[in-house]
């Protein structure tokens, strides 16, 4: 059964709808990305840090974590704050990485100093974070990451290459995990916080995706001088704490997902809606029986996520308490590329179009949707390996590695 | 406002609960498998469908109220809400359960729609323990009220039926029937029971081993003004009106159904070992098993959803029930297709139960239109 | 490019041409099923067997096996009389296991004793031949098998049990594996021929499938003595000898396949015939053009296969020369089995009517094919197992076991 | 009867393996990457789509006769048959070929149906080593003949041209076009020179980075009368015989470049480690790369029984053509999809080349009709 509000919730609940009513701040000047890790203009950097601030000088950030590390000390607040964001349709938050991430890590993994240091600027988005796991050679296979941290005195020096770090162009901050030795493949890693803004031998370089655009890139390491104090727990823990990074992604990727508010609800409308205005044969593309029985078991699987959705907070309704939550990256992305080929299907020859074409179909946003949708189903997690997950965690499978 | 958690509280957790505890211990796979496939040559070949039915499992079923779920207080049922109902439904699919429980529910939910003294006379007699089933269908499968097979006259101040109803569920274990006959004034609906002057059952040879399907032959059957749920021109609309909630129970029935589907997969793939590894070691075999979660759960949602616009008079609920009988054969379609093919060459034979599940499958995802038709309608209203 | 026939296989199918023409056998009283592997009844042996001995008796069966062995002695002779035995569509030849597996094994592997003996009774299908290389806990992985052979003296004694045998009920020998050491998985393995008929000590239990129908046995070996002089090559050379047998099982899944003559092409015609002729809403299902679009993209797969079937054996036109061979069992079994279920589809409420019934459209066939469609993707080789081969035989995959 | 082979003998193997020849050593795939995707920000983002063409490389396939392989004896081509000329698109696919060679095969193709003086001096023209491209789709995109939005009128004695044809392909690297016009006579075709006075070509934004497409403005253009393809009224017709041979081709296009995505993700299969395996030995990986190659294979199989059908002349060819291009475009699809997805991080990036195959597959599969258009035309043949 859905947990009822406590009186406190409920009134926090409150708080929270009248707030976001009041102070639901003007839209920027151009469009924001679908989801946080795109974002790629100063403009929508600042736009979005100063409406996170907002949020989280007004309760709605950080509720749970303890106030003596900037948090709001509440228990169960953060659910209400989140639900609260989504249905008031405002912008997403930009610190994704941060909260969804870093911050969890670091309270559980973190020293006293190293809590009260980095959480409340992480909170209040005044220091963005970005996460350095991925790597040329390492992919989907984390464990067999090769950049090094040698231990130099009460310094390490990191040499190395990462890649697929979202936000790095705007992070003061990075968690990463490094090899200090070589000797076993899980042992030998250490997970640190390492500065990536205005470093020495830190090189952060744009990756052009195959949309044209940039929003993720490649940050290499150089003779990079860090104290010890950055290193996160002990030395040769790397791995442990990646894994409590790790089950928190999927925070993050909903958070990142959860997008410009109502991601999937949009490109169903407008798909529905595109349909119905693109001419085909004598009248228009949704008098196609065949395109529409298509667009319809989108729509059908859009209100699955959304019933879904809700049936996760339905205690009686649910198989295993992993199994809602663990599919909603891989359901959600692969419905939202199928949605974005759908739609660039309906626009036929007009498809061929591109975002500077003034005649492309809504300004050229479905042949973008289908290309960035790719970003989707192989980031955090390609879907082979959420399936793996899925297989192994919720139906105790066994392991395919 | 809808409530958050579908209506699905405390009762509906405990009904649901018990349901599925007393079908696992009276009804468990083995006792199934021998209930209704234990001869191959008398399923498929005998002259007669052989009618594979425990009736004192049926007595019991009754007994603990099941057919009374959904009947309203008023009428002396327990009148539980659509989310109950689906929940009760989803069970009786899990355990392939060979009964009426399913048609009865279905008829259940169409009689509530009348608000006649006829239907609630009717609806009394399921609180007590009565099965029924729709008789709405033609010859060629259409269940459209209009396009019914049977005629209503009037004769001597009675109404007579004459004609035949199709594809009716479960006709040899049900008490009464709800006819659906036309007359000039519109499709009227009627109660005919079983052993009613007039009335022949000729079973058909079906695939589902769990269900019992005939053609219910009317040949002047007289019906008392006690009898005629809706009046003539009446019918349609009743019947459009319950459209929702039947479609929830089939889906419900393939979600359970499809539940049991994937709960039997995996566990082969985690016992069954080929090549040194353990079935589901092999993503061939994992990631299709993951893919039958995604889809059954996609479609639970759903049915659930459309459940709880059931219960709050949603005018969309015809939608959402559509959305949820559609996702719900497909998920099934799926679940079938992977669960023989995974348990490969044992799952090809009549002693792996996955095929009694792939039957009721079958059967249900045609049953009031499958996942195309569906689709179709969905694409009128969106 | 095509092998052109030299002037003696010209001449060899004209004759082919003539005398198929002049013997087409009458149809059975009762109608044939789809595939050799699936007779069950006796009339339908009988009918089978004059059949394929009327065929060997006019130099048809077996004709580029050499004239010592009762064979025709040619080259590309076979080829040629399975072509045009396809072309005229006469019935198939029953003894398939014996003519793709058994006969090239023993010709392969066998003393010039056991070819004497074996073949030419196969040939002419006096001796029918079944398999049995799976068993209850050795599907796919058929190295570990454990029906057993222990050496007395002169002879081997044989335990075990084996499924999947086709054919076994009319079956008078059984090529089979068995162990005769657990000391290595696959060098554990020898290879016999086994009698089936009229053997102390063998029983042969028809297993019933998900139809209801029969077809396929299971076979249990109690104390089984057979002679030395039954093994084929050496002791331990089991699976070398199991691998000849399985690189030709393809062959035997394609005379299998061709079935009644046109199995494909019959489904699809079919397909598209019930479609034109079952009532749905004011037409017919072909009207609906969500179904119609199904039943064309079926459509265009069967034409793909008959056209993959032709560039087969062109050369120019081929990229790799497995690629196209071992494709034939998979993209065959799955069409037959999509195309079935579209034509479930179709019939709506009335494929819940299976062969008993009256009113069932073309006699129950749809719901029946459907069903005996998985004894298709599953036998010979799962569709995974395919998958697998292709992967790692055509495109150089590493193995995924 | 037709041949066994296809008709695909010595002849054509030839030509195909000089072609894949010539394009291996001209245009390997890292030049490709330099040509057309040296510059995200100029490929996307510059005021004037970017024209990416080594015209050098155009003028040596040229005088290689590629051009003239379509044409027939008669004008001073080399009078191949349609499966040379698929297996010469093929080719183009496989190496995706920025250049106008598959707009002026096609606009060869429909050439070849006219028979008039005026379409034997534009075949002339081609064998000679021009490069022209078809100008017959409107504003929404339909190239049924009779939908255009260029108008023929006479002045003077005179045709004179008013009007846009739209997705004009490669129009910024052809000599001239064949138009498309209506008048009250019905559609004619004539050909228009690139440099023509009142012709503007208004270059697209597209996302095929392979290849420049254009609507052309067209105002009062005068035709001579030796540039008459069609007279008014013959132009639907000469275009529907062309059909299926322009279907071919796009869809030989297809095939060749899926075969290139095929050969390049197994390849990334066989040399990526991931987990101490490398890619392929995951079935995730293995088994879709393997349906990959079977749709391919299917798609290819119906491309050369198309063309066959085309050389034969058989009054199929509409249907088997049709069904090529439909089979191709969802090989493409799939193997577009696959080959992004299972290159993981690296494949969703610009400097990885399989996002070049993937737009232009995009493009190709859209380009006269996408698959579900095609079927939809089949349907009606059936």
């Amino acid at each position: 059964m859905a947990k009822k509000d406590t009186p406190e919730q409920a009134e926090f609940r409150a708080h929270c709808r009248t707030w976001l009513e009041a102070n639901r701040p003007a839209p920027p000047r151009t469009k924001l990305p679908e989801l946080a890790i795109e974002v790629s203009s100063e403009e929508h950097r600042e736009y979005l840090c100063a409406w996170q601030k907002k949020c989280y000088e007004a309760g709605l950030v950080a509720c749970d974590y303890p106030s003596a590390y900037g948090g709001g000390g509440h228990q169960g607040f953060q659910r209400i704050a989140n639900m609260e964001m989504a249905r008031a349709n405002v912008p997403f938050l930009i610190n994704v990485i941060g909260l969804g991430m870093a911050a969890p890590t670091i309270l559980h993994h973190g020293t006293e100093e190293q809590k009260k240091r980095y959480l409340p600027p992480l909170f209040a988005a005044d220091e963005i974070w970005c996460q350095g796991f991925s790597e040329p050679g390492a992919g989907s296979d984390l464990a067999s990451a090769k950049t090094s941290a040698v231990r130099d005195g009460d310094n390490w020096i990191l040499n190395g290459h990462k890649v697929w770090t979202s936000l790095a162009t705007f992070a003061k901050w990075m968690i990463i995990i490094a090899r200090h030795s070589n000797e076993d493949k899980y042992k030998g890693l250490t997970y640190f916080i390492t500065p990536i803004a205005d470093t020495p031998g830190v090189t952060v370089r744009p990756l052009v995706k195959i949309t044209g655009g940039t929003g993720f890139n490649e940050v290499l390491f150089e003779d990079v001088v860090i104290p010890d104090a950055m290193r996160l727990d002990d030395v040769g823990k790397g791995w442990t704490v990646a894994m409590t990074t790790l089950l928190h992604e999927r925070g993050a990727a909903e958070g990142a997902g959860s997008g410009g508010g109502g991601g999937v609800e949009d490109r169903i409308a407008g798909l529905i809606e595109l349909a119905k205005k693109t001419p085909r044969g004598g009248g228009t593309a949704w008098d196609d029986a065949v395109l529409r029985d298509r667009i319809v078991q989108i729509a059908i699987r859009a209100a699955g996520l959304r019933q879904t959705a809700r049936r996760g907070r339905v205690e009686g309704l649910i198989e295993h308490p992993m199994r809602l939550p663990l599919q909603g990256k891989v359901v959600m992305t692969e419905l939202m590329q199928d949605a974005a080929e759908v739609g660039l299907e309906i626009t036929g020859a007009h498809g061929s179009l591109y975002v500077q074409d003034q005649r492309a179909p809504d300004g050229g946003e479905w042949p973008l949707a289908y290309l960035n949708s790719y970003g989707m189903t192989i980031a955090a997690g390609t879907s082979e390996i959420q399936r793996n997950i899925l297989g192994e965690r919720v139906l105790g499978m066994a392991k395919s590695k | 406002m809808q409530p958050k958690d579908f209506g699905f509280g405390e009762d509906e957790t405990i009904l649901r609960d018990s349901v599925r505890k007393f079908l696992s211990d009276a009804l468990p796979v083995d006792r199934l498998r021998k209930l209704v496939a234990g001869d191959h040559v008398e399923a498929y070949e005998g002259a007669a469908p052989p009618l594979h039915y425990d009736e004192s499992l049926w007595r019991k079923i009754a007994d603990l109220g099941w057919t009374a779920v959904a009947v309203p207080e008023a009428a002396g049922g327990a009148g539980m809400k659509m989310v109950a109902i689906a929940a009760l439904a989803e069970e009786a699919g899990r355990a392939a359960l060979p009964s009426p429980l399913i048609p009865t529910l279905i008829a259940t939910c169409a009689l509530r729609e009348a608000g006649t003294a006829g239907a609630n006379a009717a609806l009394e007699r399921i609180a007590g323990g009565a099965a029924a089933s729709l008789a709405i269908t033609n010859a060629q499968g259409s269940w459209e009220p209009g396009d019914t097979d049977v005629v209503a006259e009037e004769a001597g101040g009675q109404t007579v039926l004459t004609g035949t109803a199709y594809f009716v569920q479960d006709a040899r274990k049900v008490d009464f029937f709800v006819v659906a006959a036309k007359s000039k004034a519109g499709v009227g609906l009627y109660v005919v029971d079983v052993g009613a002057p007039g009335v022949t059952i000729h079973a058909d040879h079906i695939v589902d081993l769990t269900r019992d399907q005939a053609h219910v032959e009317l040949a002047g059957v007289a019906i008392e003004s006690a009898a005629i749920v809706a009046a003539p021109g009446d019918g349609a609309a009743v019947l459009a009106r319950a459209t929702p909630a039947m479609l929830v129970i089939v889906a419900a029935d393939l979600c359970g159904a499809a539940e049991w589907q994937l709960q039997t997969t995996a566990e082969y793939a985690r016992v069954r070992t080929q090549f040194d590894h353990p079935l589901g070691f092999f993503q061939a075999v994992k990631h299709p098993i993951v893919n039958m979660m995604i889809d059954i759960d996609r479609a639970k949602s759903l049915v659930y959803g459309a459940a709880c616009d059931v219960d709050c008079g949603e005018a969309g609920a015809e939608l959402s029930a559509r959305m949820a009988k559609s996702a719900s054969a497909d998920a099934a379609a799926f679940a079938s297709n992977r669960s023989v093919q995974l348990h490969g060459g044992i799952g090809f034979t009549w002693e792996c139960d996955v095929h009694i599940y792939f039957k009721r499958q079958m059967h249900n995802q045609m049953l009031y239109g499958d996942a195309v038709y569906q689709r179709a309608k969905i694409g009128a209203l969106l």
